[in-house]
């Protein structure tokens, strides 16, 4: 896959540092995260729950819920604006406009109480100055472009009653309707059916490139990651373990955590295996974590150095990864 | 800056990575508890006024508030502490055996109301739907749209006097509150996998009823059980003052009665310890059970 | 027509309940209620008399003929006449309701609104030092005696100040309005504001957790369009119920104290007077009206509930 | 919008005329009934002889009370043998205008409407309280009654002999018999205005008083002056007018002047003595009883009474002693401790019940309770009346506890005292005397449970367990019908027992044989003598402990000219009433 | 040959709608419609569709834990639509179930042991001393520590808790286990732990599974017999080497085909989605007419929409491979237009 790119990323996170207080002290829920996303480009982060990918979107959303969770280092430039700093107000206003969010359940993200017509148009009236004609106008516009049929009908329809697929569609145009430069799609297609998933992920991808939105797509679905991504960031425990190019990545994971987790997703194969690839063990406790890389404790090339210190960034071409004994193994696929 | 924000739902499940310092369920709600300074306030002086009851139970002290110990309205004074009354009666003496009564009136009224709410609010949830569910709810619906004064009123006059009616009408009220919640609780309990696991390994209703649900609703029992502890003793208050409410002895609810003519008179002194009295315990008790009802509120617990 | 047949349905329906009221009240305040015979009786009676004062109260009747006798009261709404001072119970009630009313509308409008407010803002600002003060004040508030605050009330703003009358009701116009509904009002939102308060703010805080709240964030609206649009219109319908429901409870309960305390003549203290003089025909009336206000009230609710969200439907389950 | 809608609801009432002159009354608490049949309560009375005439009233300012004619043309002709009394009625007496009349024009009163008033008492379908001033009093008037009240048939002994002119025929000799007609009972009712209004007539009273009511509730009553009412001038010296007593309350300027005076009035029921001393202070009302808990800090002195400095530069005051008494009884028919057919066993019930008469300290109940304002006297000839004696011993209301526990031992009560049940009302102030009284108890042995306390939510509860016996003491008022000690000598009359007045059951053939005696006897010191002969066995045999009549004083507004009474006087003072001219500004000016 | 052990006849749940005036029944929901299929002991019947397809429905009726509503069940020969409560009661120890949701399948309040203990207790398994022993052998079986079993469920991870679970089905040794989603909940890396677990499990005990799942690619791993449920039906149902190798309804096709592959050198994405289905599934109370499946059908025909097609078996006596599809209907003569 071939796209445009461009010498200035839409964003760029730069050693982003997420904590949150618990009862059971402060947990660092993401760790010196950094990755840019292009104009028109998809990233895709991929990772387990409790990785601090849902995290992550929130802390460049400036949504990070107080005040329990605040950042604590890093930057997060939109367009060379720094949004960590930002006033709420300023916030507010690129909200929806220059930076958009869809969230994973569909059922309960819209209000249930306004029609679709009118949750739509508030977002539109309010960051594009539109009259209540316009702004109808548009958002029938951009629901007939994801695919909902008779949208001139539909709008008028409360979110109760419309299918899964339909509200996520309706998600994703609202998301979009603003023409924003950065669409964080977070786990947008986990909770519908896979024909549903399919349509959903198309009408959102077509979108994007006719609008050149940069998207970050999070998942924990490396099936979606190769349909959809560019780009890939892999997460463990709050911290990025890998970064690539998604054909290099599926190609030649580097971080052994990568590729227990590309072997262990059954996936429908020609010859059935007797049994599936695992990781042993657990995602370690984010309040007690180990001293040296995290995924040392489940990791099949863990050496002592891996127990003692935490492994840096490497870079190997478009690949990165934090690992002192990469992967070089196959990788069915 | 000061946007005080919103705090969304944990996105993740992070916290349920994180080790509870605490082994049980319980122990968490007290580990949260301990916390709360608010609530280890209250729950002191919860504890003191249970003492004084205590006390007076055992004769201790309070023994004397039926006698006429001094003259009409006398002032604070050594053998006096807080003055006394109309009667010359000691109204130190008089509050700290109130708080006798109040224990007794919210103590009866509490564990029989939350027993009984627990159980039939049980049955209906469990039933839900059914006949035994649609009689309960009825009877629930009739005993709530009577007003409560005109029935603990209609109880007291129907029970000829009997001391008891108080408590029975508070009971025959209170009781609804508790049943309905437990009820919705049930209703969503009985549809989560274990007790649909329960039903698969072949346990009776009851059975279900009694080690599976009743049991995991009793977060909601102990909590109501304070508020109804609390709602009793503001309720006797009422009653005492329409006459309705303790028969033979001596209360706070009767000591403000007594004290409402006197107050317009100038003697503040058995109004404000009454009404004192009565204002620390009930705040107390309060803090305790917002404290009790955070520690144990499920969606705190890291599922 | 949907709302013809739902409100039909939902009458008869409720039929059971205004049974059951009826016959639960009957059986606790008539047959085995207060004896009104040796209230009527002159100084120096006769067994005669006595007896045939229990006749023209009817008490000596059977209980199924003096209950269906209630029931076709209830059906025809005629009560009779007070057993007390013979006058007819319908004028009584017309003539005390609309006085209890005028009397606790402001109080309640007040409290309910007020309590919404202080809601919000403690929600908004939970866990903060606004949300503590507010919910301080609301546990304090609680924790006070409905007849110590009347009593302090009146003290105060009666005895020690003097701005307004210590008891009556000699309405007449605004000023007179105004002059006499203060200190009740004042003493009846003080008394429940604090439980407003905190209900309304445990609605609220569930409702501002909701996802559709993140959305909106996400799209930058602004915090009173999210605490308007989205916190308070969802949340609309334990407030709805909430307040609808404590209605009936207001008017007899919160009416009783206020009015026997400040001396109004509302339908609380006309209540009030029945029970200690056992006017059976009044009470009767109070208890069966207040079974049908609740009925009544679960009719409105959950129309309510359907202009208030859109996925309720009157017609099906679908909830 | 809302709100709107339920202020014009209570505002529907129409604004009073601030130019007239309205005395604001008030009352501690509100009647239950205006129809004068149901005239029971003090309360009831004052209404009722304002709405409706009687034939007599009493004179406003003489002491002891002394009647006065009303309606009536002067007192009665009495036959020689006592048993016939012929009444002349003025003509020209209308009453009020109502819808109840043809043309809703008031008709004249005649004779016929008191034959038509009294007959009504013994209709058993009116449910009279006022019966027993007239049963078996009146020739034919209980056959009358029994025989299925027919109004149109003739009873010998009460009839019209023309329209101004009524009979009565006695049974026996009825000396109190004029004075049952300055009751309230007595009062005339227009058979019209009866059959008019039915059952509500008890709220819509139609009469030919000095006022009209406008409007009842149970917080207020409102009237207007009844302008076809014409009783001539006021004549101080004829109402007992003395310059020592009354000539600082400026009552002369009324002297000669046509009554009623007032344009209205108001009658303001206020059961909560705070609120009803408040409303006094501020001046929403013109005058008030001054409540117990009041007067230490109202009064100086209270032997004399006298009010402080501040207090007597505002208002008025007058102090009288109550038409009645409050006293404790026992329970007689109960064997444990009343009358018994073993004499020796009767005697030493009868020591227990003085033990306990003993143990009760009549001076603690004063000072509690009535601030020290009561009159404690001996028996049951209250102080307001003629018979009292005033030399009494006083032995029976001193608290004595030495001669109690003495009786105790000597008749072996020690250690076996009965458990007795205390009723009363469920109030506050009725438990505080409860617990005064069981404290006094516990000194002569009675332990906390077995003198306990029996309350009930209402009267007639209370009231239905006295009448069933079940009670062994409880603490009871008396309020007079008419200033003669017949009317409290009779609770003790044997045939009287429950249900009928005699709530102790005492049943003494030779205070019987006294009572009957008396019964025909016209005042005189024969029958003083016999009343106290019959006082005194009630004493000794300790039926009751007895007995306090209440002092009260009266306040009122400066600018109000009148001498406020509710005792035998009641309502009829009413008329009387004068505001100053200052009122007229003064009004509601808040 | 032997009788299966669950032999399942045109069985059916149907829930009543009710609504209007008199709350009278307006319609029936009908979860499962006629379902057929028999399973051996140690062998797994996968039972895929998407949400509401009434797959979760037709496990809980298996087990009457619904009561059916038609058709029959056999187990080891035994009509288990026959039995009454107590013997039902004892059925139970034969069958068990495995939830999706790990923390609403243990009850917050008690421990492992507990939990453990109440089915072993219930059905008089072991003696008192043996049951502790017994309840440790299980834990040790889905791979815990045995100083777990004082512990409460909220204090295991997602992964651990389904393995609790797990313990609970075993605990009465039961021949045949319904997993009800049993790994859709976790993550990727647990998933394939538990799948291997209950993979060691059946040749361990020789438990037959009904193993329900919207996962295609986990029902292929798990199963030996796999049926495609689609509005309350069983469209196709063949072994699982046929399904995936050889999908013949067009619903399977295109489920097959909505997969996300984790393969970027794979069909792209423009792929996968020019053959989904359109639109959304109907009402399970107001089903299409004729083919339920006709109103998304890519190659529905007008004979779709008027007749229900009826089970053909496109496979062997041996190797059965039942489609419902008038594409298939020899009858009809359609498939060589088909092919």
């Amino acid at each position: 896959m071939t796209r445009i790119n461009q010498p200035h990323p839409v964003l760029r996170v730069d050693n982003l540092c997420v904590e949150f207080a618990t009862t059971a002290g402060q947990i660092r829920a993401v760790d010196q995260l950094s990755f840019s996303v292009e104009a028109g480009q998809t990233l895709g982060i991929v990772g387990e729950s409790g990785c601090g990918k849902s995290v992550t979107s929130l802390a460049i959303m400036g949504l990070l819920p107080k005040p329990a969770g605040r950042i604590v280092d890093g930057s997060v430039l939109l367009d060379g604006q720094e949004l960590t700093r930002l006033p709420e107000g300023r916030l507010r206003q690129l909200r929806g406009a220059e930076l958009s969010m869809i969230f994973q359940e569909p059922m309960t993200a819209l209000n249930p109480v306004y029609s679709i017509a009118r949750q739509m148009t508030a977002v539109l009236k309010r960051h594009q100055q539109l009259s209540a004609r316009q702004a109808r106008h548009r958002a029938i516009e951009m629901l007939a472009r994801v695919g909902i049929p008779r949208p001139d009908q539909r709008i008028d329809d409360y979110p109760h009653q419309l299918s899964g697929g339909m509200r996520q569609r309706v998600m994703i145009a609202m998301a979009l309707s603003c023409q924003p430069k950065l669409l964080i799609a977070d786990e947008p297609t986990t909770a519908l059916d896979v024909t549903t998933q399919a349509q959903v992920l198309r009408q959102m991808v077509d979108l994007q490139q006719e609008l050149g939105t940069a998207v970050i797509l999070i998942t924990h679905d490396l099936g979606v990651i190769a349909e959809t991504c560019d780009q890939a960031v892999v997460m463990y425990c709050g911290s990025k373990v890998e970064q690539a190019p998604v054909a290099d990545l599926f190609l030649q994971p580097r971080h052994p955590y990568t590729a227990g987790l590309m072997q262990s997703i059954p996936r429908i194969r020609e010859h059935k295996l007797d049994r599936l690839p695992v990781i042993e063990g657990q995602v370690p406790n984010l309040a007690a974590l180990p001293p040296g890389c995290r995924f040392a404790g489940r990791c099949p090339n863990r050496e002592d150095r891996c127990v003692q210190q935490q492994p840096p960034l490497t870079e190997r071409g478009a690949q990165q990864f934090a690992c002192f004994n990469p992967w070089n193994g196959p990788v069915e696929s | 800056m000061s946007d005080p924000g919103i705090i969304l739902p944990a996105p993740e499940p992070a916290a349920a990575r994180l080790r509870p310092e605490r082994t049980s369920l319980w122990g968490r709600a007290l580990d949260q508890f301990r916390r709360d300074h608010a609530a280890i306030t209250g729950l002191a002086i919860v504890a003191v006024f249970f003492l004084m009851a205590v006390g007076v139970w055992f004769g201790w002290w309070g023994t004397q508030w039926s006698q006429a110990l001094g003259g009409r309205w006398e002032g604070p004074s050594g053998g006096h502490w807080l003055g006394t009354n109309l009667l010359g009666q000691d109204i130190f003496q008089r509050a700290v055996y109130s708080t006798r009564t109040a224990f007794e009136i919210g103590l009866i009224v509490a564990i029989l109301s939350t027993l009984l709410g627990g159980l039939l609010g049980a049955l209906s949830g469990f039933y839900s739907s059914r006949w035994i569910d649609s009689v309960l709810l009825w009877l629930m619906g009739t005993l709530d749209s009577i007003p409560f004064y005109l029935f603990v009123a209609a109880v007291a006059v129907a029970m000829a006097g009997n001391p008891w009616a108080m408590h029975i009408a508070m009971v025959a009220t209170f009781w609804t509150t508790t049943a309905r919640l437990v009820r919705g609780e049930v209703i969503k309990l009985k549809n989560l996998e274990f007790v649909e696991a329960a039903h698969a390994i072949g346990l009776g209703q009851f059975r279900i009823i009694f080690r599976h649900l009743l049991p995991n609703t009793f977060h909601i029992l102990l909590v109501q059980g304070t508020i109804v502890f609390v709602s009793a003793i503001k309720a006797e208050v009422i009653l005492s003052f329409l006459g309705l409410g303790v028969q033979d002895g001596v209360s706070w609810g009767l000591m403000i009665a007594e004290s409402t003519q006197e107050v317009l008179a100038g003697q503040y002194m058995n109004f404000i310890v009454a009404s004192s009295f009565m204002f620390v315990l009930v705040m107390a008790f309060n803090l305790f059970s917002d404290g009790l009802q955070d520690a144990l509120d499920p969606r705190r617990a890291p599922r | 027509m949907e709302l013809l047949s739902y409100v039909i349905r939902k009458l008869i329906g409720g039929i059971p309940l205004i049974l059951g009221v009826t016959l639960i009240s009957f059986v606790l305040m008539v047959y085995f209620g207060p004896d009104k015979t040796f209230e009527l009786l002159s100084k120096n009676p006769t067994e005669a008399e006595i007896a045939q004062v229990r006749a023209q109260l009817g008490y000596d009747r059977p209980f199924l003929v003096r209950y269906a006798e209630y029931l076709k009261e209830m059906a025809t709404l005629d009560f009779g006449f007070s057993d007390s001072t013979g006058e007819r119970v319908s004028s009584i009630l017309s003539r005390t309701i609309p006085v209890s009313l005028a009397l606790l509308a402001p109080g309640f409008v007040l409290g309910n609104l007020l309590g919404i407010v202080l809601g919000l803002v403690a929600a908004w600002y939970r866990g903060g030092w606004v949300d503590k003060l507010i919910m301080g004040g609301a546990v304090v508030g609680m924790s006070i005696s409905f007849l110590v605050v009347i009593v302090a009330f009146q003290a105060l703003f009666g005895v020690v100040l003097g701005w307004f009358p210590v008891r009556g009701w000699n309405v007449h116009d605004l000023p007179s309005y105004a002059y006499y509904v203060t200190v009740p009002t004042l003493a009846s939102v003080f008394v429940a504001l604090g439980y407003n308060t905190r209900f309304f703010r445990a609605v609220l805080v569930e409702e501002i957790n909701r996802d559709h709240v993140r959305t909106a964030r996400a799209f930058g609206a602004r915090p009173a369009e999210i605490l308007f649009r989205n916190v308070l219109m969802n949340a609309m319908i334990p407030i709805v119920t909430r307040i609808l429901f404590s209605i009936p409870l207001i008017v007899v309960s919160g009416s009783l104290l206020i009015e026997s305390y400040f001396g109004i003549p509302g339908i609380g203290k006309v209540t009030f007077d029945a029970i200690t003089s056992g006017d059976q025909p009044i009470l009767k009336a109070v208890v069966g009206l207040t079974a049908v206000l609740f009925v009544l009230i679960l009719i409105v609710t959950d129309i309510l509930y359907r202009v208030v969200d859109p996925r309720v439907s009157l017609t099906g389950d679908a909830r | 919008m809302i709100m709107g809608m339920l202020l014009l609801a209570a505002c529907s009432e129409p604004p009073s005329d601030d130019n007239r002159d309205v005395y604001r009354h008030s009352e501690d608490e509100a009647p239950a009934s205006l129809d004068p049949a149901q005239a029971s309560t003090v309360y009831s009375n004052m209404v009722v002889v304002n709405v409706f005439d009687t034939l007599y009233r009493y004179k406003y300012l003489a002491r002891p009370y002394e009647l006065a004619p009303n309606l009536a043309a002067g007192f009665p002709d009495v036959s020689d043998d006592g048993l016939t009394y012929t009444f002349r009625i003025r003509s020209g007496v209308e009453f009020t205008d109502d819808p109840a009349f043809p043309d809703g024009t008031g008709r004249e009163v005649t004779a016929h409407d008191l034959v038509y008033s009294i007959q009504r008492h013994f209709d058993p379908g009116v449910r009279s309280q006022g019966a027993w001033l007239w049963s078996g009093r009146i020739v034919g008037l209980d056959e009358w009654g029994q025989n299925g009240a027919d109004y149109a048939a003739p009873i010998e002994g009460l009839k019209a002999l023309d329209d101004h002119t009524l009979q009565i025929q006695l049974t026996a000799p009825y000396p109190q018999l004029v004075y049952t007609l300055a009751a309230g009972f007595s009062a005339l009712v227009p058979k019209e205005a009866v059959e008019f209004y039915g059952r509500e007539f008890s709220v819509k009273p139609v009469g030919s008083g000095p006022f009209k009511l406008t409007s009842f509730n149970s917080a207020l009553a409102t009237f207007d002056r009844n302008p076809k009412f014409d009783r001539g001038v006021l004549n101080l010296a004829d109402e007992g007018y003395r310059d020592d007593l009354h000539g600082t309350y400026g009552l002369q300027a009324l002297d000669g002047q046509a009554y009623p005076f007032v344009d209205g009035l108001e009658i303001h029921f206020i059961d909560e003595n705070a609120s009803r001393w408040n409303s006094f202070i501020s001046g929403e009302v013109h005058n008030v009883m001054v409540p117990n808990e009041q007067i230490d800090r109202v009064l100086t002195s209270k032997d004399p009474i006298e009010l402080n400095d501040d207090m007597a530069e505002r208002f008025h005051k007058h102090s009288g002693i109550e038409a009645g008494f409050v006293y404790g009884g026992f329970n007689m028919a109960d064997e444990r401790f009343g009358h018994h057919p073993d004499p020796d066993q009767d005697a030493a019930n009868r020591a227990l019940r003085c033990a306990i008469r003993d143990a009760f300290d009549w001076q603690a109940r004063n000072e509690t309770f009535y601030f020290g304002l009561g009159n404690v006297f001996p028996g049951v000839i209250v102080p307001l009346v003629p018979e009292f004696d005033a030399d009494l011993s006083r032995r029976s209301v001193q608290h004595n506890l030495q001669s109690a526990n003495q009786a105790l031992d000597e008749y072996g009560w020690r250690d076996q005292l009965p458990s007795m049940s205390y009723g009363m009302p469920s109030s506050v102030q009725q438990r505080q005397m409860f617990e005064q009284f069981r404290a006094q108890v516990q000194e002569i042995g009675f332990s906390t449970d077995q003198f306990s306390p029996e309350s009930f939510a209402t009267f007639g509860d209370f009231s239905r367990a006295i009448k069933n016996r079940e009670l062994d003491l409880f603490f009871l008022g008396w309020s007079l019908d008419y200033p003669d000690a017949q009317n409290t000598l009779q609770l003790f009359y044997g045939p009287n027992e429950t249900p009928g007045s005699n709530n102790f059951n005492y049943n003494n053939p030779a205070f019987d044989a006294l009572y009957e005696q008396t019964l025909t006897l016209q005042p005189g010191q024969q029958r003083t003598a016999l009343y106290r002969q019959m006082n005194q066995l009630v004493i000794d045999d300790c039926v009751v402990i007895s007995g306090l009549s209440r002092t009260r004083v009266h306040l009122w507004d400066k600018q109000v000219r009148m001498l406020p009474d509710r005792e035998i006087l009641g309502g009829f003072f009413m008329r009387f009433v004068d505001i100053g001219n200052e009122s007229e500004t003064a009004a509601m000016s808040n | 040959m032997n009788a299966p052990l669950l032999k399942v006849e045109n069985l059916a749940k149907h829930f009543p709608v009710r609504g209007g005036l008199l709350r009278r029944v307006q319609a029936q929901l009908k979860a499962v419609d006629g379902v057929s299929f028999e399973l051996e002991a140690h062998r797994t019947f996968g039972l895929v569709g998407e949400s509401g397809c009434g797959k979760s429905t037709l496990g809980r009726t298996l087990l009457r834990l619904h009561e059916p509503t038609a058709g029959r069940l056999w187990f080891e020969g035994q009509d288990l639509t026959e039995l009454d409560t107590s013997a039902l009661k004892r059925q139970r120890k034969q069958m068990q179930i495995i939830f999706q949701d790990p923390f609403a399948s243990l009850s917050p309040r008690r421990t492992v042991y507990e939990t453990l203990r109440e089915p072993l207790d219930l059905h008089r398994i072991g003696t008192a001393s043996g049951r502790k022993r017994r309840i440790q052998e299980l834990l040790e079986v889905v791979g815990l520590r045995p100083e777990a079993i004082h512990r409460y469920p909220h204090e295991f991870s997602g992964g651990q808790r389904q393995r609790i679970g797990i313990a609970r089905a075993l605990a009465v040794e039961p021949k045949l286990i319904v997993a009800d989603e049993a790994v859709s909940a976790l993550d990727v890396s647990v998933q394939s732990q538990i799948l291997n677990l209950i993979g060691d499990l059946q040749r361990e005990f020789g438990v037959a599974f009904v193993f329900i799942s919207h996962d295609l690619a986990v029902v292929q791993h798990i199963s030996h017999e796999v049926g495609v449920m689609y509005l309350g039906q069983l469209v196709e149902q063949a072994s699982v080497e046929r399904i995936y190798s050889m999908p013949t309804h067009p619903y399977t096709k295109a489920l097959l085909k909505a997969v996300p592959k984790p393969d970027p050198q794979s069909d792209d994405l423009d792929a996968a989605a020019a053959s989904v289905l359109e639109g959304d599934v109907p009402s399970p109370i107001h089903p299409p007419s004729g083919c339920s499946f006709h109103t998304r059908c890519p190659e529905a025909m007008a004979i779709c929409r008027s007749q229900t097609p009826k089970s053909i078996n496109i496979g062997s006596e041996t190797d059965p491979h039942q489609v419902r599809c008038h594409l298939v209907d020899p009858a009809l003569s359609l498939h060589i237009k088909h092919e």
